[in-house]
């Protein structure tokens, strides 16, 4: 006869199996959904990860083990690379480059906004003086793409890098994504003078539709000669680009910026959650990376700005440098912080379309700076 | 085994799982009429205050705040997970 | 030379390599369509299933063989228990829980259904006294579930404790929910007065978003606590739910109600339906199961409909014994044929509304019930 | 330290390891996204299927490879056998088969047309003839099912018979399918007298609901009997139609015509692309088979015609023969060139809805011929 | 193998080939009419009887005499399945 | 590693990274900026020869010549190809 007595019942309640670590981590899990249902964090991504969280500390359940739904969605889509680059092809064809097309030059402010990576990779070695640290180049490189402000850009580079991490890094990059608000105007303000946020810009040039087409071309012709490692992040982003801009293949257009990034989106964010797991995401670590994140934020916005004020006196007081602090991507939030710190300077200068090519040269940018950091250090 | 026996296992199943069901769905009508109060009570205080939970783009003072609780909240966590670990 | 000659040509027909068995359930496969097509049985999934049935019992071909295309999906999607409980995601952003929320006691309904169930295990566990039946505890607790009238629970348990009858179990389990307006009837009508059928039930209390926003929490944190072993199912209904209540994620809940549940509704069907195959389908087991499920079905709505009887005496008069068949699930049919019975004795009374909280009470209470079967006999 | 120098970041470029055979593969790629874009040749799969072949020969990225994107998807979706079979079940649920219900004669069209198949694969073994060709029995029939002017056919069998060909073959099939207006006109000029061309047939008749949800079992049920080698891709063609003409399974028509067809299409160009390595596709083969494709499109066309003037002679002239011209498939360019080239002899003909039939019977043509290759060669 | 045996079969291939692709075709022909007859003719009677199979709620009668037609054919199936094997 | 070793890296992949993300990006101006005057050359030369490029069905010659191009264009790749590797 099957034994089933009340203690093998009690031992399979939930009760029973509970530890501390999993009980905070629900609590962490319950954090972000608060965050995207009340404060609209992010809700798309920081909604599933928190989930995702809850469901994989459940004992007894196995829910993100190996054989579990998360544990399985994360081996197929997150160890493989397969959904961040998805996500990047639906990123492609939802933007329209026609602002950075119109300005290349504001690529250079792209450029200037990864130094917050590149200094968050020496501030996350720099911790391991402090006791309790030990972060690898590997594992230093991958919290700092944090400072790219791009969520597939950071899950594919700690994926590959650092995958213990992985789930603190992508939280990081989330949550600071949705504080670019709350960290970028005070910057802002303090780094440029009120005469330099008074400037407005002339009105964009039209771009027409053969630029569009090519543009994509041109971006994974330099990414091919220069940084190859950069080609699946750069290769998927520019073939859903041209997806939308050949207008010849609306249908695929259409499901790579919907059925596609929806379904991709529900997923990855399950399985980011699977990896918030309490051995792994209450640990000193995700101090350190919490607060390297913030501060990567910082300097990428503040080195953005720099370079907008140095746009400003070379090009005569024609570039507002304000719309450096889109360079840090954090695509279109970003754009809108400077839109809005403006228009609090001068009620009739709308910088949003200004803001939009550095903007979107952020996502290259940082996606360049992934290669490089696969390329030096992933080997 | 017997069919007895699997019969008796299956009585026992049987009486332990409705046993199961009924109090699990009996917490939850308890657990639910809790939090329908818990939730009129904060509506009605919402309501007064303005919907201002709703607006999408954050207020600079409400979100500082509430980074301080993200950032809190965690270190919270992870400290009181070392210190039972430890 | 290659031989290619009409003796290994006759040899490559279907004609001389037909079994009689695949004949047979090739005809069966036919019922389905027909059942599915001409009567609108369940079409979604014994449409499906039927077409399942048939391609996999080709001679040659091998579609539902380890290379097979249907083969593939079964070990993809069941075998790993991903379908269902994508199913239950779907199901989760389908449904508005507004009706229960405003009528938490009819929750023991839906718990009174699930007798069906238990009785069933051990109707199934007693007809092994017939000869020719050898049940297992574990076979007779899937085959049981069919009393839980809800498809994709009734798989998800199946492939884990009778993977061989999985296939005669989802039949039992579809084709019995789309005969609920034949079966239930004459057994409400049996067991209520006119008297009682007649109760006009006060109209439901409106319910505000929060509490429905907060709902998926509340059962999901009882099934962490009593029943992890129902995480899985619980997990994915609340979570689906959340994406529908929350309001901030319309792009993932839209991709949870339609592109996600259809494709793996097409998937989940044609793979089921590979398990069709004459040796595992053409059993006394079959029988066996078809009878039970009819049984489990019975009791299950007797069950409700005398839980409502109670909860009529007990609230004065204020409930409808009829909403207590609703508890079976079978959604939304059984609410259906609460609110046809119900007119059928006051055609000023409709039901609709009050029997939907018993109704999605039931796949709660079938999906607790799984839990218990899980735990009790999956270890 | 780790070693971060200027000779490994030469290393890691692309311009230090960039082969030729990249180089020109690139090309390759460039050119079919230039017919894609610009000439509107078969753009959903030749865009993507030139995108794939660049990413695919990007140096050091190793997009292509076992690890890789395109190759993790190849390896999913394409060995399997999977996504040709989802596209024939699009195919299947897109395609209304009325016009060849109302006319089961031209089936016979259909049929004649596969005469380019066969010929094609004589023509392949006799190029062994001129020095550099190796074709075996399994290579000329991959080759061969170009002339079936049908995409996932190719691939399908492609994928059985010779994996290493599939990129020239895959190219070479949508290359001529889109070159059908320019290929197909001088061939049924030269084969028909201008009294032939002239013909107006008669309108189709009614062709009832019933008589479309039987087709597909009709379809099947032959397919079963005598050729269940060709049963996935029957099946799932006729399984696709089923869908759509059932008219109870709205939800998974649409799905099956949009959502799955639309990611699958991106997923099977992208792994198809990746096939085009320049150890694989820059070779003497490659020549013949685009020779030998041509060559296909050729015969099946005056076969087509040939046949259709058969039936012009045997039904007493009702029969317009240049829409044996649409037997190729090809659908619908096929059907639109005959409308066309019926409409430069007489200005009142429009032959679209009678030239339906033979096209469709096409697609059932060719995958009865790809059944019958898999059966007696792929054994 | 030589060429000339590789054109041979091929060759061979092409006449049955095309032979099974004529017949198959051909034999679908008659199909397609023995359905279409078939169709119309039910559809005639349908026709006169009302267009009582769309009707989306089972009326009790018919579904009872169905739900007994499923457990029917099913067992039968078995039976024969059965009977044949033993 | 020592501690000190590894800030030496990272200041040595700062350097480096820095300096190849600023040329990436700087060299991407300039290609824009060639593409952008090559796509209005093509479209002002288009704008006076007729939006021909975007006509849905092919025009014969058109696509005739379009043709050869495919195959010469894929022939002088293979051609190139293997003159190299052998
Ligand atoms: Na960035
Ligand atoms: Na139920
Ligand atoms: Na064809």
């Amino acid at each position: 006869m099957v034994e089933i007595g009340l203690e093998p019942l009690w031992q399979s309640t939930g009760l029973a199996n509970l530890e501390w670590g999993q009980v905070l981590m629900m609590g962490v899990g319950c954090a972000l959904i608060y965050l995207a249902v009340v404060k609209k964090f992010e809700p798309l991504l920081l909604l599933p990860i928190g989930f995702g969280a809850i469901l994989s500390n459940i004992p007894l359940a196995g829910i993100g083990g190996s054989d579990g739904l998360l544990g399985l969605i994360y081996s197929v889509g997150i160890e493989t690379g397969v959904f961040p680059l998805l996500i990047f092809m639906g990123v492609g064809a939802l933007t329209d480059f026609g602002a950075l097309i119109a300005m290349p030059w504001t690529l250079l402010l792209g450029a200037a906004a990864q130094f917050g990576i590149f200094v968050t990779l020496l501030g996350a070695l720099a911790l391991n003086f402090v006791p309790g640290f030990d972060f690898t180049l590997a594992e230093a490189s991958a919290i700092a793409i944090i400072g790219g402000a791009d969520g597939p850009t950071a899950i594919f580079l700690a994926s590959r890098l650092a995958p213990d991490l992985l789930g603190a890094i992508a939280v990081a990059a989330y949550s600071y994504m949705a504080l670019v608000p709350i960290i970028q105007p005070p910057i802002m303000r303090l780094l440029t003078t009120e005469a330099e946020r008074n400037v407005e810009m002339q009105q964009l040039r039209h771009v027409n539709k053969l630029e569009k087409v090519l543009f994509p071309f041109a971006v994974l012709l330099l990414c091919i000669i220069f940084l190859p490692s950069a080609a699946p992040l750069i290769g998927m982003l520019t073939f859903g680009n041209l997806l939308r801009e050949s207008g010849v293949v609306e249908r695929l257009s259409h499901a790579a910026q919907n059925e596609i990034i929806n379904i991709v989106t529900i997923f990855l964010g399950l399985a980011v959650g699977s990896k918030l797991s309490a051995d792994k995401f209450l640990t000193i670590d995700t101090l350190g990376i919490l607060t390297l994140g913030a501060f990567a934020f910082c300097i990428g916005t503040a080195a953005g700005v720099i370079m907008g004020k140095i746009m400003h006196r070379v090009t005569g007081g024609k570039v507002n440098p304000l719309i450096g602090a889109a360079g840090v991507s954090a695509v279109p939030m970003a754009a809108r912080v400077v839109n809005k710190v403006g228009l609090e300077t001068n009620h009739h200068n709308f910088l949003l379309m200004h803001a939009m090519g550095p903007n979107v040269a952020g996502v290259i940018g940082s996606a360049v700076a992934a290669g490089i950091l696969l390329a030096m250090v992933g080997g | 085994m017997p069919i007895e026996d699997l019969l008796l296992s299956g009585v026992n199943l049987m009486l332990l799982g409705m046993g199961i069901v009924f109090t699990f769905l009996l917490v939850l009508v308890f657990a639910m009429k809790g939090m329908s109060k818990l939730a009129m009570a904060v509506m009605e205080r919402q309501g007064t205050v303005s919907t201002h939970a709703s607006t999408p783009v954050l207020s600079g003072q409400d979100s500082a705040t509430m980074r301080g609780d993200l950032v809190a909240v965690i270190s919270a966590a992870i400290n009181q997970y070392r210190s039972i670990r430890h």
